[in-house]
């Protein structure tokens, strides 16, 4: 059983589907839809816990059934009887009537415990009682899901620091969606040795992904967009990714871009994500690249990405230049209420991959 | 030109917001300031400005697109995606008769009654009262004369005239209908129904969101013998311009020379926010 | 019951879920799947009736359980009984070891009925035997629907026409998917009176669209790409319709430019479906559409759509402007084997929408 | 430099062709003429004439991705877009042990063998016996060390060392694999077996085309106390580059000018064939 150790990078996924990464160390406050609260609490205990922040702002141990009661999350069995009522509309349908103000509710929440709120909303909502049997568990998974704040310790991985990310900002990511990463990844084939040359405009996400893969045995040459101010601590990513000394190691920061030319070995991948003047980098730096080399671009924009396939194909050392992009669509699993999930990422990117021949 | 009684959207900040009834002596306020409804009285489109000369609003002729995008809806509605292919898939023409159950915000109503035109008949049935009768208030309001909204349940009552009092007006016969539109969350139980409105060759189409239903509808169209089933799913995705300005990275470490400084580019970039889901529709042909 | 009539079009789909459109009259010889027949046959006789092309090529009329014995189309129950395979990979496994060869099999074709031939390929398979139960009907299916050759009639819509069109080379109304279609006619709203200036480089099938959907009360001003050389009669689609006289004169061709500028009253559309120099037709025309007006341009190039919206923006005249595509995909729904159909048309271009206001 | 006794992939007309392992005395042979695969001996990615001077062919070192496009398979199999997801979404590091079942072409082995590295270890099953023997060439051909493969029914056997002697190598042991891929028609009959062999903490991945499989796949992983369930489907689609002469209406006409004769413009635009539906991905973690 791995324990939780002091200094290390944890993230917390709660009631809502929602994540946060933290840095566990004692006595360590940390706040967290609006609490304030001493995650110290979770040190060397173990992964894959359940925990509740309580009215005095406690954090404390609960069973994954009491986490999952408070959750409306997919992977649950929704046990109500389910009426399938008489017009579609009422399966999407949960406004309410409430008769407490948002003021009262700020009062209860200072007060009482998340179950205790939840139990005063029901009975304060006039249209509870009308709904279907369907309604008021859904109701109720809903209303627990906001007033109650329970959330499991997991480690951190490339999904969960990607997530986490990404719903703070999808921008900070060049908007890569977690596919395009996925994707980025398989198109860029990292073996043992590979020696890249990165540029990375999506906070340290990518180079993490890639030094994950590398496990040290290579090394990679990073240039961030502002490459002149930055320190791989900067980086929250890579931080957060509990790295060893040896991968940290294989992360070379390229400050001074000249830097990039004094590298001994050619450079088995050109790896690119994110908005840089891609036409630029190739244009100074195809030259570096060993032939059999892999290039790989991200990037939001389809016009950037035709740009540089042109150039590549005029300089006649590319082939088989691919641009694609990917649909991704998650589903909600449950007995007669099988469906694409409503909300969507509708825009992931583009990619651009290549062989540098010769 | 717009007269007093027409009921027009009103487009605030370049969007359509809300339909407006224009009313003589009425007057209309927003952040802008104060519009007296005479001031309405121009073609649709004309920019119009409140009282103090700012904030140019529009009014424009009700259509099936700008409906759906202004009906007032508390739950889930049929989005221009699925209406687009609705309208399409179903064959509609004018001078055709089609039944929709149920009527929901009227926002597909609208779409349909545009299709079948001024020669056609909508009939519209609606389980729950307040939307029976808003569907009613919608058409009247809008002036859609050939839609009739009937308030019934039709799994126990199909669409034929019955004892029902309170539903007034013309009723759709037997094997009469071309087009037949189920927004039910058990449309198979309405299809006996349907099978006897339809006319030959006419076609049918269920809109159900979990996959479990459009199994058991097609499970059952099969059953009574319906033909050229096809189940699809569409989605719309929006773009928007981004103005970009190109930077060099080596402008960035030197600080002094500065390449390109004034090069603007445009692009364009998918809109990240979107419908995943809105349902399955299945259509089939009654041959 | 509507009877089929002397020179009226009608769509022909066969059990390969293929269709073509044709016109019929007294012996009209018609070439389809390698077969010559006489389409003069199913005059006078109703539609939504199924046939069947036999040995002769005569084509006779069978029944619809007939038709649909010989079609592996999804909207049929497949009985056969489905045991699961030992791995996935068998439920799309249709290999076979056939000991006929091409040329023999040209011969048998030569010489007996479609049901015939089948029998033979299966007496002929090397694997047909060791197949499961599920795979045998599905193989069984697929030979029926290679060798049997059997239609259905059915009036022509656009959904067919379309179709047809489409089928045959998605280039000639400019990839424009079934569902850009669709969302072209609902972002369009046309009505009664609408007075619609038109740009169609789809082939016709647009233009058919919006003269069925105005019924006569109103006119449309048609530009066709090559409209000098041009006549109505040259756009199979317009004539696949079967429109009335009514419908007919409504569609105005233009032959000369100059005449777009003639019309009496401003236009209440403009509509552009495919290909051409947007800005330049912005540039000339914009001024000849009424206040409250609806311009729609589809394009397969996202590009030519930005750079016409930062036009029409830049014009003062335009709000609104929503540049749009959408995915469309068809599903099978069989017990036990629901899923997303396989073949996917994965683009299907992109839509502009605004409203002119002054 | 490429070796004798290297098995490469061989780039033929700007694509990945086949296979090709390097040996000494042969002859390749295609539409461009004869190489000697001496010539071979050089650097990954370098140009190969044949013995006419044309048709450049290249050898390049197999890579997971490469492989998948390169990999024989008469059915159907799991491609990029799927493979990158498993690997992502099960957290895949170097050193793990991860569990395959079936093996099918192998496409996706080599991906999971990669992700894992030399020193991690991949078990991967397969219940047909020459698939099971493909797979088995193809690990020591690509001299992936790391993967093992048995041919076996999980269903009844499991995933633990059992009577079958023809199954050679190291077995995994219970609770000690980091991951488990589940290629199955029925997966829910193999998730007791992998209940046994994951970790705490480990993820499973279960792929099927058809959504009733997904639907029994969901229940039984809830019913066995699998956490964190998560179902998606990924698909690609590829786009291309057109060189358009922006043509006028005007000058079609008049034929006599025309303007902007040269302006020659790039669009993009996607490729209209692509895969609707591979399968459906189920991951669940347990905890």
């Amino acid at each position: 059983m791995e324990i939780i150790e002091e200094d290390t990078w944890v993230c917390l996924e709660d009631n809502r589907n929602e994540s946060k990464i933290v840095k566990v160390s004692e006595k360590k406050m940390v706040g967290w839809r609006k609490h304030k609260f001493d995650i110290g609490v979770i040190l060397h205990k173990q992964y894959n816990t359940f925990w509740k922040i309580d009215k005095s702002n406690t954090v404390v141990e609960i069973t994954s059934d009491q986490f999952y009661d408070n959750a409306d999350l997919d992977n649950q069995i929704d046990d109500a009887n389910i009426e399938i009522t008489k017009t579609n509309k009422d399966l999407f349908d949960f406004n309410d009537s409430q008769k407490l103000t948002q003021e009262e509710i700020i009062q209860l929440k200072q007060q009482k415990e998340g179950e205790e709120i939840v139990d005063e909303v029901i009975q304060n909502s006039k249209t509870f009682e009308q709904k279907t049997e369907f309604s008021k568990a859904k109701y109720l998974k809903r209303k627990k899901e906001k007033y109650v704040c329970c959330f499991m310790v997991l480690k951190t991985t490339i999904d969960n620091v990607h997530k986490t990310q990404f719903l703070e900002s999808p921008q900070k990511l060049n908007f890569m969606r977690i596919d395009s990463l996925a994707f980025f990844m398989q198109l860029s084939s990292i073996t043992q040795n590979s020696n890249i040359l990165m540029f990375d405009n999506a906070n340290g996400v990518v180079v993490s992904a890639v030094a994950e893969r590398l496990d040290g045995e290579g090394s990679i040459s990073t240039v961030f967009w502002n490459h002149s101010k930055s320190n791989l601590r900067d980086y929250l990513p890579i931080q957060q990714m509990n790295f060893n000394e040896e991968i940290l190691k294989s992360i070379k920061l390229i400050k001074n871009l000249e830097d990039i030319e004094k590298n001994q070995n050619k450079y088995t991948h050109l790896l690119i994500a994110g908005e840089f003047k891609f036409t630029e980098i190739i244009e100074k730096y195809l030259n570096l690249i060993a032939v059999g080399g892999i290039i790989v671009i991200f990037s939001t924009y389809l016009e950037k990405l035709h740009e540089v396939a042109e150039q590549l194909l005029s300089s006649g050392l590319c082939s088989k230049i691919d641009v694609l992009d990917s649909f991704l669509r998650y589903h909600q699993v449950l007995e007669n209420r099988t469906h694409p999930k409503v909300e969507m990422n509708a825009f992931g990117g583009y990619l651009l991959q290549t062989y540098k021949l010769k | 030109m717009i007269q007093y009684g027409d009921t027009m959207i009103l487009f605030e900040d370049g969007k359509p917001k809300q339909f407006i009834t224009v009313t003589q002596g009425q007057t209309y306020q927003n952040k802008y300031g104060a519009y007296h409804h005479y001031t309405f009285l121009v073609k649709p489109g004309e920019e119009i400005l409140s009282k103090n000369g700012t904030g140019p609003i529009y009014l424009m002729t009700p259509n099936p697109h700008l409906i759906t995008e202004t009906v007032p809806h508390k739950t889930q509605i049929l989005f221009m995606a699925d209406i687009s292919m609705i309208i399409l898939k179903l064959c509609l023409k004018p001078g055709q008769r089609v039944i929709e159950s149920g009527t929901g915000s009227g926002s597909l109503s609208c779409s349909l009654a545009a299709a079948v035109g001024h020669k056609g008949r909508l009939f519209t049935f609606e389980f729950n009262k307040e939307r029976a009768n808003n569907g009613k208030e919608l058409f009247a309001k809008l002036k859609i004369n050939q839609a009739t909204c009937f308030w019934r349940d039709v799994y126990t009552n199909g669409f034929l005239k019955g004892d029902d009092v309170e539903n007034q007006g013309e009723f759709p016969q037997e094997n009469s209908v071309d087009a037949i539109f189920l927004d039910l969350p058990q449309p198979w139980l309405a299809l006996d129904h349907s099978k006897k409105m339809i006319k030959k060759g006419g076609r049918i189409c269920c809109f159900s969101p979990c996959i479990e239903q459009v199994q058991k509808t097609a499970l059952e169209l099969r059953q009574q013998g319906w033909k050229n089933l096809e189940t699809l799913e569409c989605l719309k995705r929006h773009f928007e311009r981004r103005v970009k300005q190109e930077q060099s990275l080596f402008d960035d470490v030197q600080k002094k020379v500065c390449t390109d400084q004034n090069k603007r580019v445009t692009y364009s970039s998918g809109i990240n926010q979107a419908y995943g889901h809105t349902g399955y529709l299945t259509f089939a042909q009654y041959i």
